[in-house]
């Protein structure tokens, strides 16, 4: 009985707040809060707000201020596909940000097509979010990081020419999207910039949280860097376990799966390691976010690449309703695809209309050095 | 109707049918599983291997991703079912993982963990909706049948059943290649509806879902079922508003309902029947 | 000649490797075992009794500034409490009127939701590591093998609190009445054994044992929500040692570690989850109540 | 008769449901301190509901019992600790435990650690098999031996009354004889005993007074050396061997 009052309170919260919908600009964004990916979500969802907050308090987008209707995917793509049709149909949002997950952005990505409103992916990666298997864009995904063949190449790069090494073993999640991509754009880079592959181990994330015996194999070869294409604790664990099996000399390289509460888990195992990275914490243009980010939530936002790209997907949605003009879903779709040399916080920003992908986008190394990311430098392969 | 309203409506439908395949197997013939995502799984890629790399037309091509379950869930349940119990639903819950890990692993096939992309949206409204009535008839239509029958008496007594001239063992695989069945048009129909699948869909925490809402609704009560997909379904999108107590809420529910009520909501009663002992107990 | 001595050293640090893994899963998977043996069901419950432990483990030691010994004696409190709150909770009024026991697994599962969840709310989803309270500097083995000083911890703790658990059932009076109650609950009570009690002292040892394993877990991996999903390696081990037999669960245990190592060592790393499904699965078919199982008949 | 005198167990109007099934309609009984009395009926009488819900396993609908006059408790385990105990129907000893562990969990609720040892002797003496065999696992006993164990494992907690459901199940006619020798031994040593038989012969020879169930109601009672000769009681449970079980079966 008392739980059928609360859904009536739920549904008439619901049509209240679909009320003022005319005043503001309605904005979605799908965060990974509950579910596998529940260490990214909150700091996703704070940053958006931040951004949110930001923007209104300058006197909003077109004068009018910006509301975000945020809803849990469970990072899983199944719950996305509702959680947008939501947002669609019954919040009428004229733009979604996120997901940070490829899987659930493929998904949704059909839907977004048919409705015709425009969503910008913040951390995924594989190619198939923007463009369809045929090749073909697809017309209102958008993304605002690099990609798993780009990201890929860079690691491949950066370990046969900058780090001048030849023989790579690599540790990758079978159970990944992001892991298979990466893995298989590295080793097909850098195996044509003339280096080998001397191992390469898979290990199934989530439940596997002990990589010795993987790295035990790896030990055994003459492997000189390790290549670890995967995320968040996944990382940190094997160079943890790399380092308790005494193996000093290997040097690891990743992408942009780092984030700095590995420093918490693998402590000093993880100096001078080396991640491809959308950012670095030292960037001057960064600091007001970093700032008003603990200000706000007494916080460090260690796992600040996710925030970074949800904060920046934000301003890059209100500059491109301001070029637009107006908040009308196509028109945003069209100014969206015209981004050219945007400042953005983190980067600058230039659409490529045949993928959706930004062009050129400098990739960031990073370093650490006794337990904190230093920016070691910009690169670009050729 | 907003597409919002049709989504539910369609997962509602691939929910329920998935569901009504388990309220078989478990309600009716008293089998506890716990690996019955694994059966979608394989029904929703054959038929989006059929429809995307064979061009078939996606009729033909989910009732042959339900057969595949099917004919899977006959090898299984040959040399598994002789487990009783606890035991049954243990080997199903690392079966079920084995097949997903199979999935993953047999990149050549499936593409792995990166998941199968670029399926026909063959999953509308009419479809969905016509499946499930289908599937609802055929359903029904058993159970009350000469079949049925045995499966419950299998469920309320194993030995008396036996000793009764039933042939408990090959019951008991009926109603697992059955269910089977269900699941693997219900992955169909969830591969048509997502336009894209993944391995990770389809794990444990799937399989639980489905034995939970079977118990939910009622052991033995496949109108209970429905009525146990109903509210799981809409718990979980009502609450959408208040993202992150959603998941502390579904979990919270599953365990009121034990606590409360642990023959779930209709008991082993259908639905006409309930009420009109609902309505007794009133006046 | 370099080859042969190579591979052998490769193995011995796979068997090494297998040890350590498989002596944190015998901590789990004995709990699971205990609540089984008594209650027969398994209790999924028990990943977030870890959880618990290694949150409470993780609170005192950063937030109150607890030296390690209070920390730990806290964290196995704390989920000893947890657990038999949530036993009195979600399963006695369960078992009180039915004797299915799927409602009973049914409710843990929720539970385990519930627990998890509680987390992410409240503390947040974050990756997070102990400070380094444990050392995990390498240790060489007579310079064949190589592993950590914590691994060598975690064995002796292992060998420690499994021991202690033995000469509580083997030596004490409760102990003896778990052991009873463990073949035959009702009759235990007609004994004048307060059952409710006999189940909590139960779910207060199985919680302190989960606690134990959340704390090694959590400074040989990293600590956060969903770390009771590893459960799940303790739980089919646990089957396969026979569920219900604590000598089972241990021996479960580090067969089920070291066919995890070696299978990724040397046949592929791919395949090592799909071989530790496929031995429940054989174990089932070849002995359904496991290595060390009592055999015990139709239980819903 | 002894109406004086506060019975060591009063039963009144004891009502038993199982679910929407009535178990026991209204059963009353009194049980004399030094007495052996003894229940008989035919299976489904509702003979192990009753001794289930003395001792506290099954719950109550309605009606009193009451030990030397106090009102007994509904909890099993408060019930042993005020002098109860059980011989539970089919024995149900722990067969993974040894014959003494057996013991000792009898003793559970026993606070006089000291004077356990003493007792451990007395049921020795007893049961002198046991002290043969008291190394052994339980599980490994003959039917017979595992009986005398159930009863002396019953009396480790010093009970005022023992309760014995169906001490003849399954068990060869000549150990029947030895265990009912030893009921009697045991009631000598001042223990009250209240047993419920099917066996009725065997039960009415052994007990003082007794009385007759047939579904869920008392229907007779009296001295057992009165309903040994009564003629209904005869007819319908004291034929030869056969008959006897026969016509029980008629009867159910």
């Amino acid at each position: 009985m008392r739980k059928s009052v609360l859904f009536l309170a739920m549904l008439c919260l619901c049509v209240v707040s679909g009320a003022w919908a005319e005043e503001t600009i309605k904005v979605g964004y799908l965060a990974g809060i509950t579910g596998d990916f529940a260490a990214y979500g909150q700091p996703e969802v704070n940053a958006v707000k931040l951004a949110a907050e930001e923007i209104n308090a300058k006197g909003g987008v077109l004068g009018k201020k910006l509301e975000i209707v945020i809803y849990d995917y469970k990072s899983r793509p199944e719950d996305a596909v509702n959680a947008v049709r939501r947002l669609i149909d019954h919040d009428k949002v004229v733009a979604i940000l996120g997901s940070a997950s490829s899987g659930a952005n493929i998904a949704t990505a059909p839907l977004v097509n048919r409705a015709g409103i425009p969503q910008i992916g913040t951390l995924s990666t594989n190619p198939l979010v923007t463009v369809d298997e045929k090749g073909k864009v697809r017309p209102f995904m958008f993304r605002i990081c690099f990609i798993d063949p780009y990201q890929g190449r860079l690691i491949g790069y950066f370990a046969a020419k900058e780090l001048k090494k030849k023989k790579a073993a690599i540790l990758y999640d079978v159970g990944s999207d992001y892991s298979q991509g990466l893995r298989e754009y590295f080793t097909k880079s850098f195996t044509e910039y003339g280096g080998t592959i001397v191992a390469d181990y898979g290990f199934r994330g989530g439940q596997d949280m002990d990589f010795r015996a993987q790295l035990t194999q790896i030990k055994a070869t003459d492997a000189e860097i390790l290549v670890l294409p995967n995320i968040g604790k996944d990382l940190a664990l094997p160079i943890k376990q790399a380092s308790e099996l005494g193996m000093k000399d290997i040097i690891y390289v990743g992408g942009d799966g780092y984030g700095e509460f590995m420093v918490e888990i693998a402590g000093k195992a993880l100096d001078g390691s080396y991640w491809m990275y959308h950012l670095a914490r030292q960037d001057p243009a960064m600091k007001p976010f970093f700032d008003s980010y603990k200000a706000k939530y007494n916080d460090d936002c260690q796992e600040f690449a996710i925030a970074v790209l949800a904060y920046d997907s934000l301003y890059w949605l209100a500059d491109s309703i301001t070029r637009a003009g107006t908040a009308e879903p196509k028109a945003i779709r069209d100014a969206l695809e015209a981004t050219k040399e945007l400042k953005l916080h983190h980067a600058t920003l230039t659409m490529d209309p045949k993928t959706h992908n930004p062009l050129d986008k400098d990739a960031v190394v990073l370093t650490v050095q006794d337990g904190k990311s230093v920016f070691f430098k910009k690169i670009r392969p050729q | 109707m907003s597409g919002y309203t049709e989504g539910i409506i369609i997962l509602l439908c691939i929910n329920a049918i998935a569901g009504m395949g388990v309220s078989l197997l478990t309600g009716f013939a008293g089998v506890f599983s716990l690996g019955h995502a694994a059966y979608m799984a394989l029904g929703a890629y054959t038929t989006a291997i059929l429809t995307v790399q064979y061009s078939m037309h996606w009729l033909p091509a989910i009732v042959a991703g339900g057969i595949v379950a099917m004919i899977v869930a006959y090898f299984i349940g040959v040399p598994t079912l002789r487990l009783m119990g606890d035991y049954f639903a243990i080997a199903s819950l690392g079966l079920g993982e084995a097949i997903r890990l199979i999935l993953e692993n047999w990149q050549s096939v499936t593409r792995g963990a990166r998941g199968y992309p670029g399926i026909d949206p063959y999953t509308t409204l009419p479809v969905a909706v016509g499946a499930f009535l289908i599937l609802l008839i055929l359903m029904f239509n058993f159970i009350n049948s000469r079949y049925g029958r045995a499966c419950k008496a299998c469920r309320d007594d194993y030995i008396a059943a036996s000793l009764l001239g039933f042939n408990t063992a090959n019951i008991r695989i009926l109603a697992l290649v059955l269910s089977a069945f269900y699941c693997g048009v219900a992955g169909a129909l969830l591969g048509g509806f997502l336009s894209f699948i993944q391995p990770v869909m389809f794990d444990m925490m799937k399989s639980t879902e489905l034995t939970a809402v079977v118990v939910f609704g009622g052991l033995g009560s496949m109108s209970g079922t429905l009525l146990g997909t109903l509210v799981i379904t809409l718990v979980t999108e009502l609450f959408r508003p208040i993202s992150q107590y959603r998941m502390l809420i579904y979990g919270a529910v599953l365990v009121i309902i034990m606590v409360i009520r642990p023959e779930g909501i209709l008991g082993n009663r259908e639905l006409p029947s309930f009420f009109r002992r609902f309505l007794r107990r009133d006046s | 000649m370099k080859e042969v001595s190579h591979g052998l050293e490769t193995f011995l640090q796979q068997v090494i490797n297998g040890l350590s893994l498989g002596s944190v899963y015998a901590l789990i998977a004995v709990g699971y075992s205990l609540v089984y043996s008594v209650l027969l069901f398994s209790n999924f419950a028990h990943g977030g009794f870890l959880v618990v432990g290694g949150y409470a483990c993780y609170a005192a030691l950063k937030v109150l500034g607890a030296n390690i010994w209070v920390a730990s004696a806290m964290s196995l409190v704390g989920a000893g409490i947890v657990a038999v709150v949530t036993e009195r909770l979600a399963y006695k009024p369960i078992r009180e009127r039915t004797n299915v026991t799927l409602y009973l697994l049914i409710a843990s599962m929720g539970m385990s939701i519930v627990i998890e969840n509680l987390f992410v709310i409240f503390v947040g989803g974050r990756f997070r590591a102990l400070p380094p309270v444990i050392p995990t500097s390498p240790v060489s083995l007579f310079g064949l093998a190589t592993t950590s000083a914590f691994d060598l911890l975690s064995l002796v703790a292992s060998v420690v609190f499994l021991g202690a658990l033995q000469i509580f059932l083997l030596r004490t009076k409760w102990g003896l009445a778990i052991r009873a109650a463990a073949y035959d609950l009702r009759t235990a009570g007609l004994m004048g054994v307060n059952v409710n009690l006999l189940v909590s002292i139960v779910f207060f040892v199985a919680g302190a044992l989960a606690a134990v394993g959340g704390i090694f877990l959590s400074v040989r991996y990293t600590l956060y929500p969903q770390l009771g999903g590893i459960t799940i390696k303790a739980f089919v081990a646990a089957v396969i040692g026979g569920l219900g037999s604590l000598p089972g669960a241990v021996v479960g245990s580090i067969i089920l570690g070291l066919a995890e190592m070696l299978t990724a060592g040397f046949i592929s790393s791919q395949l090592r989850d799909l071989v530790v499904f496929s031995l429940l699965v054989v174990t089932l078919l070849v002995k359904p109540s496991g290595l060390f199982g009592k055999n015990v008949s139709e239980k819903v | 008769m002894t109406e004086e005198r506060t019975p060591l167990l009063e039963v009144t109007d004891l009502k038993v449901n199982y679910g929407a099934i009535a178990a026991l309609r209204g059963v009353s009984l009194k049980v004399y301190e030094g007495e052996i009395v003894c229940v008989i009926g035919s299976n489904g009488a509702g003979k192990s509901t009753l001794m289930n819900a003395i001792i506290g396993q099954v719950g109550r609908e309605s009606g009193d019992i009451h030990i030397q006059g106090a009102p007994l408790a509904k909890r099993n385990y408060q019930v042993v600790r005020q002098g109860i105990s059980l011989v539970p129907e089919g024995r149900r000893i722990f067969a993974p435990l040894t014959v003494v562990e057996n013991l000792t969990m009898g003793a559970f609720p026993r606070t006089d650690r000291s004077k356990i040892g003493d007792d451990l002797e007395w049921v020795y003496t007893l049961f002198p098999r046991l002290k043969e065999r008291c190394g052994q696992y339980a599980g490994t006993l003959s039917g017979g031996e595992q009986q005398m164990l159930a009863i002396a494992r019953a009396l480790m907690s010093r009970p005022k009354l023992l309760l014995l459901d169906e001490p003849s199940l399954g068990l060869a006619p000549i150990i029947i004889k030895d265990i009912f020798k030893e009921l009697r031994r045991i009631n000598e040593e001042n223990v009250t005993i209240l047993i419920v038989e099917q066996n009725a012969r065997q039960a009415l020879l052994l007990s003082h007074r007794g009385y007759v169930l047939q579904t869920g109601r008392v229907v007779l009672e009296g001295d057992s050396k009165d309903l040994l000769v009564n003629p209904e009681v005869t007819a319908a449970y004291l034929g030869t061997g056969a008959t006897r079980s026969a016509k029980a079966e008629k009867k159910s």
